[in-house]
């Protein structure tokens, strides 16, 4: 067990540090919260200067335009970038998470080259089509169709959920191909360009007053075969080897942020009297506990990548989530505890941030759905009834 | 970095297993309980085990080499230390591997040292050669011995009936007189405590991952309205978040076993009670009637968790700790570089 | 809504305040937990006491010897039984609780003769065999059975977890007296005499290490037919009828109990120092206020005893054991941090009682059960899968 | 004793029921919640709908008859608060209540006033006409109006963004001027903030109701994997839970409104919070995505009750007080006689 960087990863660390230092002071100021296009330049520049000084794709294979870097210098590179206060992924959370290594798995080598380099360098936004209205949890159930016609398929349908819609120039799909076949059979993944015609995007409100998320109407949109990725009706395992892809360091840059919250927490209670609660300070001093371990779990997971996932390791992505989601909703009730009646202020960052939290147990797998993985498949258990 | 436990840790932690499962397995638990039980407040801590730990290195692992020792940190003195907690080993083993090469006997497992963490109590006082007075700024020893008085030097030993049936304890109320006992000269108290506090946070470790495999191997066999009760979300669910409880533990456990920092020991302390006490009264839950039968090993697992939140930083004090700590910004300024 | 004394009620009060106070002083010394039959003779003598003076049977219908008193009456007289310190039920809890009320409502005029009489006056102890060990939660599971020779069932199989069995001169039991019939059919209610040849009696170590408990071993046991309440193969309606009868109040002694013990709780903190930490003060206080709602709970289960149990009320019961085992176990867990070292006496009655407490989730219906049973028939929803 | 609602009380609370729904149906709480969240900070509290509440004796009917009221108790204020939180009324009800005979205009709903309890937060303070301040030992009140300064006489009133859109709040920073506004001689301060602390937890109860119907029908309707979401042992156990803390909550709240001591209210305060906010909380997760959703009426029950939650006693105080109320055998000893 060995938590400190190796020689290699202590001089990554120190020229990505020097990096930030240098390049943050000239970024320009971010964009308004609700001006999408605004947003995705801001975030697709960002990733444009990641993308020349080497860091875009740095855990990515070689051969999908990556770096191949280890998962711990991977955590090492979210860490920093935390730390120093960097934009998020914003508008590049789908490409580079979700799509960009499905396709780097699945994908043709022609379909590599199309979409993988534009993705590395900010230039094409991704958006995901996988929720539907009546496919929540249950996201096997989903109704929107595709008729092949040709070498087109022809798709119908409906998609809920999905960000930065207004914005991004492709949509991993998931589309029901054989309506005739299991539920998780005859389900295929297409790329669709979002200029289509036929794709109607409307925005979603949230309970937070956002406009974060839309709901995709499809109405005949034409989508050429060689979009496809994997054989057709073969699209559910092709959405799956990715979709646990970062389970376990997603969230890393998170829990760094969370873990900065929680101490300017304890300054804000120090300075406004709550400190002197001691059950207020002992919910702090647990939190404190619970994120720190979260952390080292992350570092445990980073490690433990490209370990056989079997049994209870087969799951860790789900146990990760299930306690980081509720830390986190718990985070932002003690924050308002702490706040009190100021607490009442939705322009306040933690109160805005509770709200926001609120989506955590429920969105990509809902804590009861990954109480049900932990159990069938890390514990064993028999199936659920 | 990698956090991983390396082959010759993962080796070392099959034979703590393999040899506790061979001396010290179900049986000679479960024999344990009904004679101590049966004994009431007479100690009888088995000295032929305490020798064999000794000589397995269960004490002594961390000294040099020439003293005797294996020369290994804390993340292999962590590892063991789980397993017996799996095990439900009794005894001062803390105390006692703290006690290494500071007190005689201790790191071959000849003597049995106990200690008194500040006033409260202290398990097997009559079975123990020496009691660690270590509340203090320094770290004292007193001679103990069998008899009515078995720790002379202390002001008032009061028997408990203990709770936990294979942990007697005696009250200590009041504090110490200052000069207790002989000074250890040498020795960094807090470094002292923090060992000792980690050690007793992986015994609740081991024992959160055990009532654990109990819940799941319940879960798989039970049967009612038809069905093993795995079968039942309900169950189901509990299961997971024991699940959840225990890596989220671990990986605290863990991590403060390589940076040995107060804050990740309090952290790891915390969260390591927190996944045995649950975890067994989950466990408890699940069994049902059978849970609460004496027969049934989990009353054991909770009771001797309530007994180790007690001793070497409750959780009050760990939070306040932690709480602390976050003042400080608590380990989350950069450290690596 | 109404909480005050009727003057009958008063008058019902006083009076047996009064009784109380004069009568408790003359009771001999308590028997040592571990002398069953001595414990007998106490409670029995008790059980007399209130016969002699016009207490046994409360609410009783006065065809089945009781006094016919309104729920209400009935609550004042556990409130005050409770406060003044009076003995517990004890012994007499089953023939009292459960045999008793079944006779009562589902036994032929003979039988009720036979029986209730010896109950109210203490003359006679009964214990329950409904629990089996492979038929836990799953009570309809139950394997003993009944062959029927003449007159006379013989009855082989074995029960558990039953109360007093030692002491007990009657055993309600639940056979299984047709072994084809679908699980909740075919089942008989027998009063079994425990002097009857065949019937062992092993004494079961709970877990805080006292034997209230006990295994019956029945090999052959013969039972007259006579002894069958209601309709052979009717006994799990019959067995049920009352299984809710007394849950809405079943508890009221013991919350009476709990907010004492609350009261030294707290004054144990302010003598120990304890009492400055704010967040052990305000689960005292979280406490005080989920007893004193227990309570009022209680007082309105009461007043809507014979109210139509439909919907929700219809697991009133059910809801009551939920929150009260868990407020049970609560108020022993924060009486162990209140004590700190001093909770590892398992001689301080608060950490014996935080032991016996474990079983309250358990007994009588598991919380999973009591959350389906709320679920199914309090609110409607899907039989749970 | 018989401590379930006579039939007035029945009619009396159905009567409410059929008033609010015909008066203030779900089209109309949602077309206010856009109102105001498009108005953003300005604040239009529906002065109709103020006065038909009036009308309908939500505030007047505790009031003798000679003085308009209906004579009626505390029990049956309740009845009718709780369905007012049940249907989400906007504005201060429960200081309009309490003011209804000393604030002309109250009774009938021709007077909005709010009301300052402590330093803390406002609520509709520019569509308010009067102010009550309730802090301190005696009874003030202020008048109020529209424009930048909604209360001229208060020494700092700062606007908040609000978190529920339907209750617009400013934050009264620091402490007021003892003689602030003008003084109510013969009120009872305590009994004044008991009836307000009392009626909010009703409202509480209601909403905490709501969201319980609102899960049990998501629950039977939505289905998921085949089935309606209710038969999933976890759904349904979220379930049971929810209706456990109704009830507890509304034992609670009724026996507070006939003994109105402190300690049952503070009591009934307590758990009537919890039960809305987690209700609401556990009505959001089964929900799910659609739960997230501004359209879905359930984040309108969570934040209503996170803001009722800090108006009148919240939690850490309503706790202190009932810990304090322990050492004073608070309500355990004998009270019938």
């Amino acid at each position: 067990m060995d938590l400190t960087d190796t020689e290699d990863e202590r001089d990554f660390r120190l020229r990505l540090r020097d990096w930030l230092r240098r390049t943050l002071p000239t970024l320009p100021p971010p964009p308004p919260a609700h001006d999408w296009p605004a947003r995705r330049a801001y975030d697709c520049g960002w990733q444009r200067a990641l993308y020349d000084a080497g860091y875009a794709g740095l855990h990515w294979p070689t051969e999908a335009g990556g770096h191949g870097a280890t998962p711990a210098v991977h955590l090492i590179f979210l860490e920093e970038t935390e730390r120093a206060g960097a934009p998020y992924v914003g508008a590049n959370f789908v490409g580079l998470l979700h799509a960009g290594p499905t396709i780097a798995a699945e994908g043709t080598p022609a379909q590599r080259a199309r979409w993988l380099p534009a993705i590395l360098r900010g230039d094409e936004v991704w958006c995901q089509g996988f929720s539907e209205p009546e496919a929540g949890s249950d996201l096997a159930a989903l109704r929107t169709w595709a008729v092949r016609e040709d070498d087109t398929y022809v798709v119908t349908g409906s998609k809920i959920w999905t960000s930065h819609a207004e914005v991004a120039d492709w949509c991993e799909l998931l589309v029901r191909t054989d309506s005739a076949a299991p539920r998780h059979k005859g389900i295929s993944w297409l790329a669709m360009p979002m200029s289509a015609p036929g794709v109607t995007v409307r925005p979603l409100r949230t309970l937070a007053g956002s406009t974060e998320f839309a709901e995709l109407v499809l109405d005949r949109v034409s989508v050429p075969v060689g979009h496809r990725v994997g054989e057709e009706n073969d699209g559910w395992r092709v959405s799956m080897v990715t979709l646990s892809f970062e389970r376990g360091t997603a969230f890393a840059g998170e829990v760094v942020a969370c873990r900065r919250t929680l101490a300017d927490m304890a300054r804000t209670a120090r300075d406004n009297g709550r400190w002197d609660d001691s059950s207020l300070r002992r919910r702090l001093g647990r939190l404190n506990a619970q994120f720190t371990a979260l952390w080292r779990m992350t570092q445990w997971h980073a490690c433990a990548g490209d370990a056989p996932r079997t049994g209870a390791a087969a799951v860790s992505g789900s146990v990760f989530k299930l306690l980081y989601s509720h830390a986190r909703q718990e985070l932002y009730d003690t924050a308002a505890d702490l706040l009190g009646p100021a607490a009442l202020d939705a322009g306040h960052p933690w109160t805005a941030a509770r709200l926001s939290s609120l989506s955590y147990t429920i969105a990509a797998g809902t804590s009861q759905i990954q109480q049900n993985i932990i159990a069938e498949r890390g514990l064993g258990l028999p199936k659920g009834r | 970095m990698d956090f991983r436990p390396t082959s010759d840790q993962q080796a070392l932690r099959a034979t703590a297993r393999r040899f506790l499962a061979a001396r010290f397995p179900r049986d000679r638990l479960r024999r344990t309980v009904d004679a101590d039980a049966a004994a009431g407040a007479d100690d009888r801590l088995d000295r032929g085990l305490w020798r064999a730990l000794g000589e397995a290195g269960f004490f002594s692992l961390r000294l040099p080499e020439k003293e005797g020792g294996a020369g290994l940190g804390m993340p292999e003195a962590v590892l063991v230390f789980e397993e017996a907690g799996r095990a439900l080993v009794p005894g001062p083993m803390a105390a006692t591997h703290v006690a290494a090469g500071l007190v005689p006997g201790a790191a071959d497992g000849a003597a049995v040292v106990t200690a008194l963490d500040g006033p409260g109590v202290v398990e097997h006082l009559a079975s123990a050669d020496a009691v660690l007075l270590t509340g203090g700024p320094t770290v004292h020893v007193l001679p103990a011995g069998r008899g009515p008085r078995p720790a002379p030097d202390l002001p008032t030993t009061v028997p408990l009936r203990p709770l936990d049936p294979t942990t007697p304890l005696h009250r200590i109320p009041g504090p110490l007189p200052g000069d207790a006992g002989q000074r250890l000269t040498g020795t960094d108290a807090q470094q002292l405590r923090l060992h000792a506090t980690l050690l007793t946070a992986a015994q609740q470790l081991g024992s959160a991952a055990r009532t654990l495999d109990m819940a799941v191997e319940h879960a798989r066999n039970r049967k009612q309205f038809g069905r093993p009760i795995g079968a039942f979300q309900a169950v189901q669910h509990v299961c997971s978040r024991m699940l959840a409880r225990t890596d989220l533990a671990r990986s605290g456990v863990y991590a403060a076993s390589v940076t040995m920092t107060v804050s990740e020991v309090s952290a790891a302390k915390l969260l390591a009670d927190e996944a045995a006490v649950r975890n067994a009264r989950d466990c408890l839950q699940l069994h049902g009637g059978m849970g609460f039968s004496w027969e049934a090993d989990v009353h054991l697992h909770l009771k001797r968790a309530w007994v180790r939140r007690e001793q070497w930083q409750p959780p009050a004090q760990a939070e306040e700790l932690l709480a602390l700590a976050l003042l400080d910004d608590g380990g989350i300024a950069p450290r690596n570089v």
